[in-house]
């Protein structure tokens, strides 16, 4: 099936009228993507609860109209390439999404740059419905993140590189 | 006004479910899918499927604007949420009352209402219903300690905003009230950005009972008896049955009334559950909370009345009459459910994720199985750990157990790891057999 | 004495039906399987398994020799024929008998006497059951015509070593009976190496009614109410229903009484079925034949009875007593079982083998699949064609028939041909809906 | 699990009493052949009923022992090889078995050498329980058989050859 033109305009017209700040649809023959800007969106925010920032609605639609049908898989994982910076790596205890701040709204627990110990929490590795706090083990300085917030993470793949002190 | 088109906002066997449901009352389903569950099994026996974002759930199945924009984009007249994900938040509703679609469940206020535990026990209290404790949020550590005194020890500090056991302390006398009070506030402030706090009553030896709940928008309320879900583990249900055999007719009748009573306080329409606690010495029923939503262990309800909810809460949104009176409500049998879940009870039931290499189910007379897994299936590790949920009838509990023990037997997944030989230890253990478990049994017995 | 280890000469969904049966009994269970059958659901799901033989069933499922060989090298104590098969020869008990196995069905004399047509028909008459004809072989064409004078037109001539529809002749007047009686004679002789043939009233306008015993070895005989299988095609039962809606509460007792009588005139042990013709205007019944085996249809029967057909079986094997009395039997609502086959209907009903692609199995409340097959199965060429029995229970005929046909709906199947479309003609057909069809109307009206 | 000695003792015993031709079982670790002469077995015979010849019984239990599995597959299916022998081929109407005798103590229909006209059938490819009789659809003589009785045939495989007339 392709997309009606009018069910189209109702969707632009209720997408201008609301809060709603990215829309992205794909059908087995259509696809529509909506945004409030021009700019490519940002990857997936945090876990839990949608954020909903207010921003002067800009529609853009794109329906492709051909036969492709949307990929299947989701987020590629990123692969654990050889970075330039040195250190040792924290890898996921699991398979999961990596999360790098407690909540949508909360700043993330680390930034390259940031002194950690033992004891400090670096993410949450969610696993149907299960947050896991991962720490970092040791002393040192976060040199490298490896993995986009709320992107999937395979176990043992590595997360983090820290410089020990 | 029948319905046409419905979006179904959700995934897993309850999507399935749905899509089911419609093509039973004729009416075309739309699944609303993330990108991982596009070749699911859902998606693909719907009339249409539609992506609406990343596996993310914050950016998919969570999101209002997607869901929304789904729905309008394929031409659907209403949006069925399913249970978990975007079920509760009245958002949705009040976006399809916006947008002029319909709304499978109750108002966005009922919801709100509902969904608001202080507010919730105050139109219970205000219907009849035991509460046991306060109905209003208190104002401070004092405060508490004075209505504590009252009420009396033990106690637990709820979240108002809470719920499925998240933002609760227990407190056994005044000083762990003092140290607790302003900690159990300042969390819920943190957890649900809604500090209100109020007291419960602790029953240390109760059963979780349940009743079902529909109501049409013509007056029409109908409770379809009760389910006792008292086997959980961390607040999540792992066995459920229908009728919960440990109460008596009187109580029975009470829940019924009671749960009743509080859907016609709300304006309630739609499919809905009142959750009590029953004391296990003395009967008591108190009021826990309301699910403004078809419930996980709805199965149970269906093989003992013979009532097909998911199908009622079309009709329902489609502005029909509920099929069914209270009058004609009647309980066959006895029915169980297991709930079938992908993780290790061994490794502290962390969830395990991975690909179904094995999946044969059991058959025979009074056996069903809710599933949307098929060999091969990925299990993604973004949502829960539902696989399948397993109901069996019998015509009295100890042959339902007796068919469920031999079912669980006959039940084979490879490739993931599952909580199969817990629900088994369960159905054997002699303390379920005899019906005397209490909320606490699962975590103390078996985990 | 408890059974211990079974083996299972059959192969298919009875085979899966039998293995978990005798799980459930807390039996041992091993399946005796051709080399296409070897990684077969039954296969795996048993206890063991063990290859008997090539593909070709003359040398495999049909071989006393190589069943009763893998039953004593794998140290089994009985032997469960299902049906078709080996199930209805005697020289299977037989050879239990001299080999000191049990086997899970009556003697070698009862099958031997029930199954042979003129001795179970002089039985029947004997013990007062109406067998529309004679229960005597006819010497000659000129003794026939006598006899059918007395008798009136129109009459079959069946095939005393005949069933299920093969070695029958219908004829309307002596000019056709003087025409067919040396050829019906003489093919029922190449056919069966028997000649013999007898004449039975033939009834134009009649239902297939038959009645589930039950009998152990202490005297007790229980009937399990009735079926309608009326809906048929060339002899094979496509849609199978309990109890007998058709028929009056006097006919239902009649039925059931004949059948118990007829048991008890065999000294029969074990399940068995009595199948009569029910004269649709005078109500009027015929005495058909008798199956001394389990039924593909069993399972409409465990449905409205709750009671387990195949695990009855194991335990009068066992010596047991039946474990419900005929006063404790009580018919609860209304089931309906339809074949799935692999079969072409567009093509004369071609059976179709090939590789399951697609096997998407409908869910819900009163619904029940009874199959061997899953993605990636194999259908070979060298059985037949029955691929799944889907079988619904309802509160009441109507209600049945609308889970069926939504049921139907929902299972999709691909890679193979099969007959679900015509199933589905058959439950939505308004003369099935009001239940006033004979056994040729399925060949009238559908195919 | 492998078979109890006494069992297997019962077994031959119960084969040397009884007018069982040829046994041979196979297990998850065990292969027993018990036959009434020391040669091979013979292939599948026709369809249905189960021939019973009473011959001196010679018991040769053969035990294999070890872990093999037993080949899952049918008797293979005859490939269509070329043979000397030119005419028309005769193939099979479906996938099936292929009998060249209506019933196990009947003679073949053909042999090779004989004259068959279009009329002709020539064998029966038995379908789950379907009996198809096929035709020689020519008049000619019988110069090939191409598959044995009882063997497992393919739609459109070759199973006669015919010289025509």
């Amino acid at each position: 099936m392709t997309v009606d033109i009018a069910y189209l305009r109702k969707l632009i017209e209720a997408f201008e009228q609301s809060d709603w700040d990215e829309i992205h649809l794909r059908g087995e023959d259509f696809e529509i993507r909506l945004s409030t800007s021009a700019d490519e969106p940002a990857a997936a925010s945090a876990p839990a609860g949608a954020a909903a920032p207010a921003a002067t609605p800009v529609a853009t639609p794109a329906p492709a109209g051909n036969g492709s049908a949307p990929a299947a898989q989701a987020a590629p994982v990123n692969a654990p390439a050889a970075t330039g910076a040195a250190g040792e790596p924290v890898v996921s205890p699991s398979v999961g999404i990596f999360w790098r701040a407690p909540s949508p709204t909360s700043p993330p627990f680390v930034d390259v740059g940031d002194e950690v110990t033992e004891e400090s929490t670096l993410c949450i590795v969610e696993v149907m419905k299960l947050m896991t706090q991962v720490g970092a083990g040791m002393s040192g300085r976060v040199v490298d993140i490896l993995v986009a917030n709320g992107e999937s993470v395979e176990k043992g793949q590595p997360l983090f590189t820290i410089q020990p002190t | 006004m029948r319905l046409r088109k419905v979006l179904i906002a959700n995934r897993g066997e309850i999507a399935l479910r749905i899509v089911r449901a419609c093509a039973d009352e004729d009416v075309r389903s739309v699944v609303a899918t993330s990108e991982v569950d596009w070749d699911s099994l859902p998606a693909r026996l719907a009339d249409e499927r539609v992506c609406i974002g990343p596996a993310a759930a914050a950016k998919s199945y969570l999101s209002v604007g997607s869901v929304m924009s789904a729905a309008i984009a394929t031409g659907c007249d209403a949006i069925h949420p399913g249970y978990g994900f975007l079920s509760e938040r009245p958002e949705l509703p009040e976006a399809c009352d916006r947008l002029g679609l319909r709304f499978v469940g109750p108002s966005a206020e009922a919801i709100r209402r509902g969904g608001d535990k202080v507010i919730a026990r105050e139109i219970a209290r205000a219907a009849g219903v035991p509460v046991g404790g306060d109905a209003q949020a208190l104002e401070d550590s004092s405060a508490a300690a004075t209505r504590a005194q009252e009420l009396g020890y033990p106690l637990l500090i709820k979240a108002a905003a809470g719920g499925g056991g998240r933002g609760m302390v227990l407190v056994r006398d005044p000083d762990e009230l003092r140290s607790s009070f302003d900690r159990a506030s300042g969390e819920a402030q943190a957890a649900f950005g809604d500090g209100r706090v109020y007291l419960e009553r602790y029953l240390d030896d109760a059963r979780h009972v349940e009743v079902q709940i529909l109501a049409d928008a013509h007056g029409g309320v109908v409770a379809l008896g009760d389910r006792d879900c008292s086997c959980q583990r961390r607040y999540q249900k792992v066995v459920e049955e229908a009728p919960a055999a440990s109460v008596g007719d009187e109580t029975h009748a009470r829940l019924a009334e009671s749960a009743r009573s509080l859907a016609r306080a709300l304006d309630y329409v739609g499919a809905g559950t009142v959750e009590f606690l029953v004391d296990r010495s003395t009967q008591d029923i108190v009021f826990l909370e309301m699910n403004t939503r078809v419930q996980v262990e709805h199965p149970v309800t269906e093989a003992v009345t013979g009532v097909d909810i998911v199908r009622e809460q079309l009709r329902i949104a489609a502005g029909e009459r509920l099929s069914i009176g209270q009058e004609a409500v009647s309980i066959d049998g006895h029915a169980i459910e297991c709930r079938l879940n992908a993780e290790d009870p061994a490794r502290g039931f962390a969830p395990d994720p991975g690909t179904v290499q094995e999946w044969i189910l059991p058959q025979g007379d009074g056996i069903r199985v809710d599933t949307h897994i098929q060999v091969g299936s990925r299990i993604p590790p973004h949502y829960d750990s539902l696989l399948a949920k397993l109901i069996v009838h019998g015509p009295d509990r100890a042959s339902a157990i007796e068919r469920t023990e031999r079912a669980l037997q006959h039940l084979r997944v490879g490739g993931i790891i599952t909580n199969a030989e817990l629900l088994r230890s369960i159905v054997r253990h002699p303390d379920f057999r005899a019906d005397r478990i209490n909320t606490r049994w699962l975590e103390q017995e078996l985990t």
